[in-house]
């Protein structure tokens, strides 16, 4: 009895959309995603292609063809810790790193990201921390993102926490600045509403 | 010209030491650098993932509020953390590159009184140290030359590339030099730039936490008995990590992981305190020249 | 003089396009578009000359004040001009004119320079369809008339051609 | 058989014109005794009736300087058409809208605005206008009302010949006047002066370099104006090789550059934009930005290169977007 | 040409032609209307339609109508003027009309082929028409001019495709001036071991031509030569070439080699551009054996004479025919010809411009050219792959399209490279037994016998990767890697990272054009692409011509190709210049400027502004002059005069100020 399940792929054309390749390819930095040629460049020059389930290069294949779900389901996009490395290799000068945030915000909008993944929610996590102080705290931060993702894990964390304690180096206190919090946020509404205003 | 200081958040919290360093330094060096009133988070690289309008609002709230503090005049805004001189360069650029981008971000900060020109010019300390002072001046101050310290420069990812100017994105040399400057010798190795994990060190541990091992492993292998780094997340990425890698690696690397800074101040004879090295948890003690 | 018959203008209003185009770049590259049937908007009237370099804003001018709602010039790339620099001089020329037209109230939309190249039937194209939507927003060009006296000798005809070869 | 009659008369302008038929000097004597003046507000007192009451065409010739705007003036130009055989169009105004016409680069309300409300030394609170006609006790009193644009004499009547300059230098005067009294007239609608350009009689001509280009156009008071050089080889703006010749380039001998006041030649269709066309193609720059930069002295190309001649050219006036 | 039963001036009596073209124009533009608005515009006194005004019959409504309707000026509205414009011109010559009265109006391709809707292309042509008629009408009796052409012809460059190009038109009977910049003629083709397909011997092919180029009465071969300056036009160049000094009497010089091996100098001193610094040459050296003029030279700032004014001249002893001269000059000849071939050939992509490669860093990375050297028997290492460490290489990576198809140095691809790599990793495998890797993006085979040696390259076993290379590193995280260099890759077919250690890298670099085209470019008044490669006339029906005429392109200037692409094109480049100078006379299109003097103030202005140097001021009259064999027709300085002295033939002021009102006042 053969211990191995055969399976049959096929992608359908109607299960592709073509405008995706578009959209993303309309972001910032996404301009030259149709000049692609597929040489692998950036999978290769890319410290984290080995762990992501699509090599950069296949995302933009894919992008490019319209496998919309594939494509923001991916940890690629999540691995991608925006060494630019291959936005400065690329002979086709694809802005790659620009291309996975833009993937990211598509993710994040459509809430299509893998669950209990912790990069999204530390994101996240980090743009709170930012709207409510107007500083990072990583002590925080990271504390938040573990007890959301994984909670037992963060008794493993603790040792490390309690040495950057000793050494210093971790406040746990909120950071503030002087008052610039509301006007910083007074910043972020207007462009808020300058976006609604741009694309209705 | 004139120079401002922008920390950072990270230096403010886990890159503490690379924070009093710099400081010492500038003293030390006797530049007159104020540090940036009323600055926020650069939005490093996880805010760029909700919103790029916003991320580059935030950063460009840190240039109109140099701009301001010096009087519109032209200015320089010196920022260590490599994460924060990314994204203040990136900000610069695609701000002038996007006439609609533009508009939102003059008006937003306008809203708040803010004045956006562009005519901040970003600058990393090492692009100051070697390129403004120059290394005679720098070798001037070495009081303690580090005789038999063999420094592995990291760069890290961001502060020679895509945006930065100063040094060769393959094979940058300014760190390398300072640290020759310092005394010590520099110790030629092909990962000079090769990404440390950043944050995936935190979140998907398995992947973040190789990339360190492999640099420090290559480190140690090209005979560095010490790494000098320029940014927070490598450097407490490499060394609060060090005990992990080699428990889960099943190695015993042991190499102290400094900022560049530190290893200045070092150089220069401050007290250890002064320029935080009682925050490294792989003392620096450890190597010799450093003792 | 003209016993000729007008044929009525569209009712909507069509923008009317006097383009110059240079011989050997742009022209070319509309005969491409032809060759290539890609369908774009009927609003420019193609006159050709050799080299935008022949392109003087008293031509320019003499359009609008013909009647025409804008006015597109044609040139090869910089660099690629048949006769070395004949576009950079048109150029010159063609930013003191828009300085002068900004100053007269003419919509910068009007007037536009583009460098084609032979190759680039597809810009063609693109920059015709997009100056004509340009300018059927803004509307017609409606020039103040240049005032006429009335006659006071019997007119004699000025010859229909004066200043021509002889 | 008695003299041959002449008139004078002024429209939109200084008065320069008139002044400038002095310059005859002794001259004038003769032209005296052959004609008999009409019609000459500067010089006699004729009124309007007395031009009335002439025969159509008993004015052999007829001198109108000054652009038209009023009404007033648009009837005198009428009736000394009527009244005239020869119509000359005196001066650049009338030839070609002159400095009054440059008027047509605003639209008349912010005319009168300016002029009765705006300037510093207006005290007018009740924003009071002059008005066409008022009652007063002992009647009614008129004004001439303005049009919207200024216009060049050929523009309301027509014009058998054109003496340009401002003022007309007094050899063409001469030279015209001689032409008129011997009776051999070049045809209709000529223009009383050489059909070249002002380099052709410039002294300076052989100074210009064979090959000019222009890196940078400077104006008159940044730098020290050699005596002896072509002007444009020196970077300041002359208007000298679009212009008509006839003037000795008086200007230039004074070291200033030409402004164009002869008008162009017969060849071109519009003065301001041939010389654009000409002074553009030689700066010498192959870059957008450098261009932009090289012109960024040139900060009113209409008001420069059309300072006599905006009613005569083909824009006419400002564009009033409807 | 004897007609002209017209002069300008009197009453137009205009005939208008509209076209059909079958369903081409009639599909979108209602014909019949356009005929009928034209027949109502001023001057026209007959207006006509007709399936195909091209064919026999439709010229011969055309003629018949001109003579029985006594018509003066032609309008045809039909295709575009580049088309057929030559065509009607000779039908009203045919008639006795001079052919310059005529006029097109371009409805098919800038009107019934590109537009939608059939009222707007009605429309559109009947204003075109319009446009026609009222240009027509002040038009005016024009000849074309004919210029006598000089016979001989210059070539410069002499590489393969100059050399070819040289001897076809030295064989036709023709005298050639091949002017080469490099010591010897040959190129970079003497500079390679095989060439493929068929791996033949690249010297054993192009030798024999070099010194037939040598011994051909009809060829005047000036080596160490550049063109310096260049004025005149099609059938009349007069050409500058600089001819530098070699301190050697050529014609003495039989190439013994005596004064080479007595040279002060023991050793070599200088890289050897030949061997693409491999090896070192003397001050007095032969560039390689078969070098042509075989004569030695001397590097004026390696020869301590030269440099210094003293040495022991040991060669001077040595040479018994006493052929050294250290007081040789540069020579200025001047020669006229009636056109030329331009086959300046390429440059290598310079290596260290891919930090990423480590070229220049690592020893053992070569580039393709040097591997060339290498294998060659005459070369530096005699013909064994012998790297710069001393070993020999058991692994062997090729890295294609090192600074092509990279929008960061050449967006283009360099065509030969493709087949160069196969070549080349045959070629290394036969000589060490390596196993070598091919690193690809796309494998490009395309022309005859390609294909096969693709094939023959994979059955031998090569390896070949679909993926660019990121890096060439020695970082080693294997035992394995250590003290190699390592390939990071993504095989994109497998779809995983590789790390591959090997012994030697070799790149394929880019061509590129010459750092110094642009320079000859305007010397030539030719055109270049964005990549600086000099621009055909048209990509596919003129593609050796150049927008100047008379001068044509041959080989790799023009864009990358191999031998066989190159000789190709010389062959046409020699056909096409000697079809100009064998018809003894080039006709001129009458379409260039001139100058009424009776109007001209002499203000210069249109004197710099001329591209050809053609106006020139006359200081006695006070004018400015047009030598109307100078100008080529771009009336720049018409569009210039401040005063209206100057007008263009064809495009005179008042034809375009018509064209203008008939496009605009009856539409």
């Amino acid at each position: 009895m053969a211990a191995w399940k055969i399976q049959g792929r096929v992608k359908h054309q109607e299960e592709l959309d073509l405008d995706f390749g578009k959209t993303i390819a309309s972001k910032s930095g996404g301009e030259n995603l149709y000049g692609c040629i597929q040489c692998g460049t950036c999978s290769s020059t890319c410290p984290l292609s080995i762990y992501m389930d699509y090599t950069p290069r296949k995302i933009i294949a894919m992008t490019r063809a319209g496998f919309h779900d594939e494509v923001l389901r991916s940890n690629t996009i999540w691995l991608c810790a925006s060494c630019y490395a291959c936005t400065v290799d690329c002979p086709r000068q694809i802005r790659i790193t620009d291309v996975m945030y833009a993937l990211k915000r598509e993710a994040i909008e459509h809430g299509v990201y893998p669950r209990r993944f912790p990069i999204p929610v530390l994101a996240k996590e980090f743009f709170k921390s930012v709207m409510k102080t107007g500083r990072s705290n990583e002590g925080l931060i990271v504390t938040w993102m573990i007890l959301k993702t994984a909670p037992l894990k963060l008794f493993k964390q603790m040792g490390l926490g309690l040495k950057l304690l000793l050494h210093g180096r971790l406040s746990v206190l909120e950071e503030h600045m002087d008052g610039g919090a509301e006007q910083l946020r007074k910043i972020l509404d207007h462009v808020e509403t300058a976006k609604k205003g741009a694309t209705p | 010209m004139k120079y401002l200081y922008y920390p950072g958040c990270s230096l403010k919290g886990t890159g503490k030491a690379y924070d009093e360093s710099m400081v010492a330094v500038f003293q030390k060096l006797g530049m007159d650098v104020e540090e940036l009133q009323g600055w926020n988070c650069c939005g490093a690289t996880s805010y760029m993932s909700i919103d790029e309008t916003k991320a580059f609002a935030l950063i460009a709230r840190n240039l109109a509020l140099a701009e301001q503090q010096n009087g519109g005049e032209p200015v320089h805004l010196i920022s260590p953390c490599a994460a924060c001189y990314l994204g203040l360069c990136k900000a610069q650029k695609y701000i002038a590159e996007s006439e609609e981008l533009k508009t939102i971000i003059v008006d937003s900060l306008g809203s708040v009184g803010l004045k956006y020109t562009g005519n901040v010019k970003v600058r990393h300390p090492l692009d100051i140290f070697v390129n403004d002072l120059g290394l005679d001046k720098i070798a001037k101050c070495v009081s303690h030359p580090l005789k038999g310290l063999k420094v592995a420069s990291y760069y890290g990812c961001l502060i020679v590339r895509p945006y930065a100017t100063f040094d060769d994105q393959y094979n940058p040399m300014t760190m390398d030099k300072l640290m020759v400057a310092l005394g010590a010798e520099a110790v030629d190795w092909p990962l000079k730039t090769r990404c440390c994990g950043g944050t995936l060190t935190g979140t998907v541990e398995e992947a973040g936490l190789r990339l360190s091992y492999m640099l420090l492993k290559e480190a140690a292998k090209r005979g560095a008995n010490l790494v000098a780094t320029a940014c927070p997340l490598c450097q407490f990425n490499l060394e609060c990590y060090q005990s992990k890698m080699n428990h889960d690696y099943g190695d015993h690397v042991h190499l102290p992981v400094a900022f560049f800074s530190q290893v200045m101040g070092k150089a220069f004879g401050l007290d250890r305190r002064q320029i935080g090295l009682q925050r490294l948890m792989v003392p620096v003690e450890t190597s010799p020249a450093m003792a | 003089m003209s016993k000729a018959i007008h044929l009525p203008l569209a009712d909507n209003f069509e923008p009317r396009i006097v383009a110059f185009f240079c011989n050997w770049c742009t022209y070319t590259a509309s005969d491409l578009a032809g060759i290539s049937r890609m369908t774009y908007a009927p609003n420019t009237r193609v006159i050709r000359v050799m080299c935008s370099g022949r392109i003087e804003p008293q031509l320019l001018l003499a359009a609008l004040r013909e009647g025409a709602d804008g006015v597109l010039i044609g040139g090869c790339h910089p660099g690629d001009c048949h006769y070395q620099a004949g576009n950079y001089k048109c150029l010159r020329r063609f930013k003191l004119l828009k300085k002068y037209l900004d100053q007269m109230g003419i919509e910068p939309q009007r007037v536009r320079l583009e460098w084609i190249a032979a190759s680039e039937g597809d810009k063609v194209q693109k920059v015709t369809n997009e100056m004509t939507e340009q300018i059927r927003k803004l509307g017609p060009l409606k020039l103040t008339a240049i005032p006429k006296p009335p006659s006071h000798h019997q007119a004699d005809q000025a010859p229909v051609c004066q200043g021509a070869v002889s | 058989m008695s003299k041959p009659k002449a008139g004078f008369y002024w429209c939109a302008s200084c008065g320069g014109c008139e002044e400038s038929v002095v310059d005859l000097a002794e001259d004038l004597l003769p032209v005296v005794d052959a004609i008999d003046f009409v019609f000459f507000p500067l010089a006699m007192d004729f009124k309007r009736q007395d031009v009335e009451a002439l025969a159509d065409g008993e004015i052999t010739v007829c001198f109108i300087n000054g652009a038209i705007r009023s009404s007033e003036q648009l009837g005198m130009a009428e009736l000394l058409r009527r009244k005239s055989k020869i119509l000359i169009a005196y001066g650049s105004c009338a030839h070609q809208g002159g400095i009054p016409g440059l008027a047509n680069l605003y639209d008349l309300e912010s005319i009168l605005e300016t002029a009765f409300q705006q300037t510093p030394s207006t005290d007018n609170p009740g924003k009071t206008r002059p008005l066409p006609q008022i009652t007063v006790a002992g009647g009614k009193l008129t004004l001439p009302t303005l049009d919207e644009s200024v216009k060049s004499l050929d523009q309301v009547v027509e014009v058998d010949y054109y003496l340009p300059g401002c003022p007309p230098p007094v050899a063409l005067l001469k030279a015209a006047v001689q032409a008129i009294l011997s009776g051999n007239l070049p045809p209709r609608g000529t223009v009383l002066a050489p059909d070249k350009a002002l380099c052709k009689e410039c002294p300076r001509l052989d100074s210009k370099p064979d090959e000019l280009l222009i890196t940078q156009f400077k104006r008159p008071h940044e730098i020290e104006i050699d005596q002896q050089k072509c002007l444009l080889a020196q970077g300041l703006l002359c208007l000298g090789p679009a212009t008509r010749s006839g003037c000795q380039a008086a200007c230039i001998a004074g070291n200033m550059p030409c402004t164009g006041c002869l008008g162009p030649t017969s060849r071109t269709r519009d003065q301001g934009a041939a010389a654009m066309g000409a002074l553009g193609s030689l700066i010498e720059s192959t870059e957008e930005d450098q261009i932009a930069s090289a012109l960024e002295n040139l900060p009113d190309p209409a008001g420069t290169f059309f300072r006599y001649s905006v009613p005569t050219s083909m824009m006419f006036r400002k564009h009033q977007n409807a | 040409m004897i007609m002209s039963n017209t002069a300008a001036g009197d009453q137009p009596r205009i005939g208008v032609f509209v076209c059909y073209c079958g369903r081409n124009i009639a599909s979108k533009v209602d014909v019949e209307k356009v005929r009928q608005f034209a027949e109502k515009l001023p001057n026209v006194v007959v207006s006509r339609t007709y399936k195909f005004m091209c064919s026999d019959p439709g010229q011969e409504m055309i003629q018949q109508d001109i003579k029985e309707l006594k018509l003066n000026r032609i309008v045809v509205a039909s295709c575009s003027p580049l088309l057929h414009e030559p065509t009607f011109r000779r039908t009203c010559a045919a008639a006795g009309l001079n052919p310059f009265y005529f006029q097109m109006a371009n409805i098919r391709e800038q009107v019934s082929w590109v537009t939608a809707d059939t009222v707007a292309a009605t429309r559109k042509a009947s204003a075109l028409v319009a446009a026609a008629v009222s240009r027509v009408a002040c038009h005016t009796s024009l000849e074309k001019k004919r210029v006598p052409v000089h016979a001989d012809v210059m070539v410069v460059g002499a590489g393969i495709s100059g050399i070819h190009a040289a001897l076809l038109l030295a064989n036709a009977g023709k005298k050639v001036y091949l002017v080469e910049r490099e010591p010897s003629i040959g190129g970079h083709m003497a500079q390679l071991d095989k060439t493929f397909p068929t791996l033949d011997c690249s010297a054993c092919i192009l030798t024999p031509k070099m010194s037939e180029v040598k011994n051909h009465p009809n060829i005047t071969c000036w080596t160490l030569s550049e063109v310096e300056e260049v004025s005149g036009f099609a059938g009349n160049f007069k050409i500058k070439v600089r001819r530098n000094p070699r301190y050697i009497k050529q014609e003495l010089c039989v190439a013994c080699g005596q004064c080479v091996d007595v040279c002060v100098f023991k050793e070599g001193k200088v890289l050897d551009d030949f061997n693409v610094g491999l090896s070192k040459h003397k001050p007095i050296y032969m560039p390689f054996p078969q070098a042509t003029p075989a004569c030695v030279l001397i590097d004026p700032t390696a020869c301590l004479k030269l440099s210094r004014g003293k040495c022991a001249q040991r060669c001077v002893e040595a040479c018994d025919r006493k052929a050294i001269d250290f007081e040789q000059q540069v020579i200025h000849e001047e020669v006229e010809v009636g056109a030329v071939i331009i086959a300046t050939g390429y440059q290598m992509f310079d290596a260290r411009k891919t930090p990423e490669y480590g070229y220049g860093k690592y020893l053992n990375v070569y580039t393709m050219m040097e591997v060339e050297r290498l294998v060659n028997a005459a070369g530096p290492t005699q013909g064994e792959v012998i790297m710069r460490d001393g070993k020999t290489p058991k692994t062997v990576g090729i890295i294609h399209c090192v600074g092509s198809r990279d929008k960061r140095h050449h967006p283009y691809c360099s065509s030969v490279c493709c087949m160069a790599a196969l070549k080349t990793a045959h070629l290394v495998r036969e000589h060490t037994g390596a196993l070598v890797f091919n690193f690809y993006i796309d494998m490009r085979t395309p022309l005859k016998g390609y294909e096969e040696f693709y094939d023959r390259v994979l059955q031998e076993g090569v390896q070949f990767v679909r993926g660019r290379v990121a890096e060439v590193t020695d970082w080693a995280v294997t035992p394995a890697e250590d003290g190699k260099l390592v390939i990071r890759v993504e095989d994109t077919l497998i779809g995983v990272a590789r790390r591959i250690p090997v012994d030697m890298v070799i790149l394929a670099t880019a061509m590129e054009a010459h750092h110094d085209a642009a320079e000859l470019q305007r010397r030539f008044n030719i055109s270049c692409s964005k990549e600086g490669w000099f621009l055909e006339r048209h990509p596919k029906l003129a593609p050796v011509s150049t927008f100047s005429d008379g001068i044509f392109l041959a080989g790799v200037c023009q864009g990358p190709k191999d031998i066989p692409g190159s000789v190709a094109q010389a062959g046409a480049a020699a056909a096409e210049a000697l079809m100009l100078v064998d018809k003894g006379f080039v006709e001129i299109e009458p379409n260039s400027a001139w100058i009424d003097d009776e109007v001209c103030s002499g203000c210069k202005t249109c004197v710099p502004l001329c591209p050809f140097h053609a106006i020139t001021y006359n200081a006695q009259d006070h004018v400015s002059v047009i030598n109307e064999a100078l100008c080529k027709g771009c009336g720049t300085c018409v569009a210039s005069c401040p005063s209206g002295a100057a007008q263009q033939k064809l495009f005179t002021d008042e034809q375009i100020h018509q064209e203008i009102k008939g496009v605009l006042n009856y539409v």
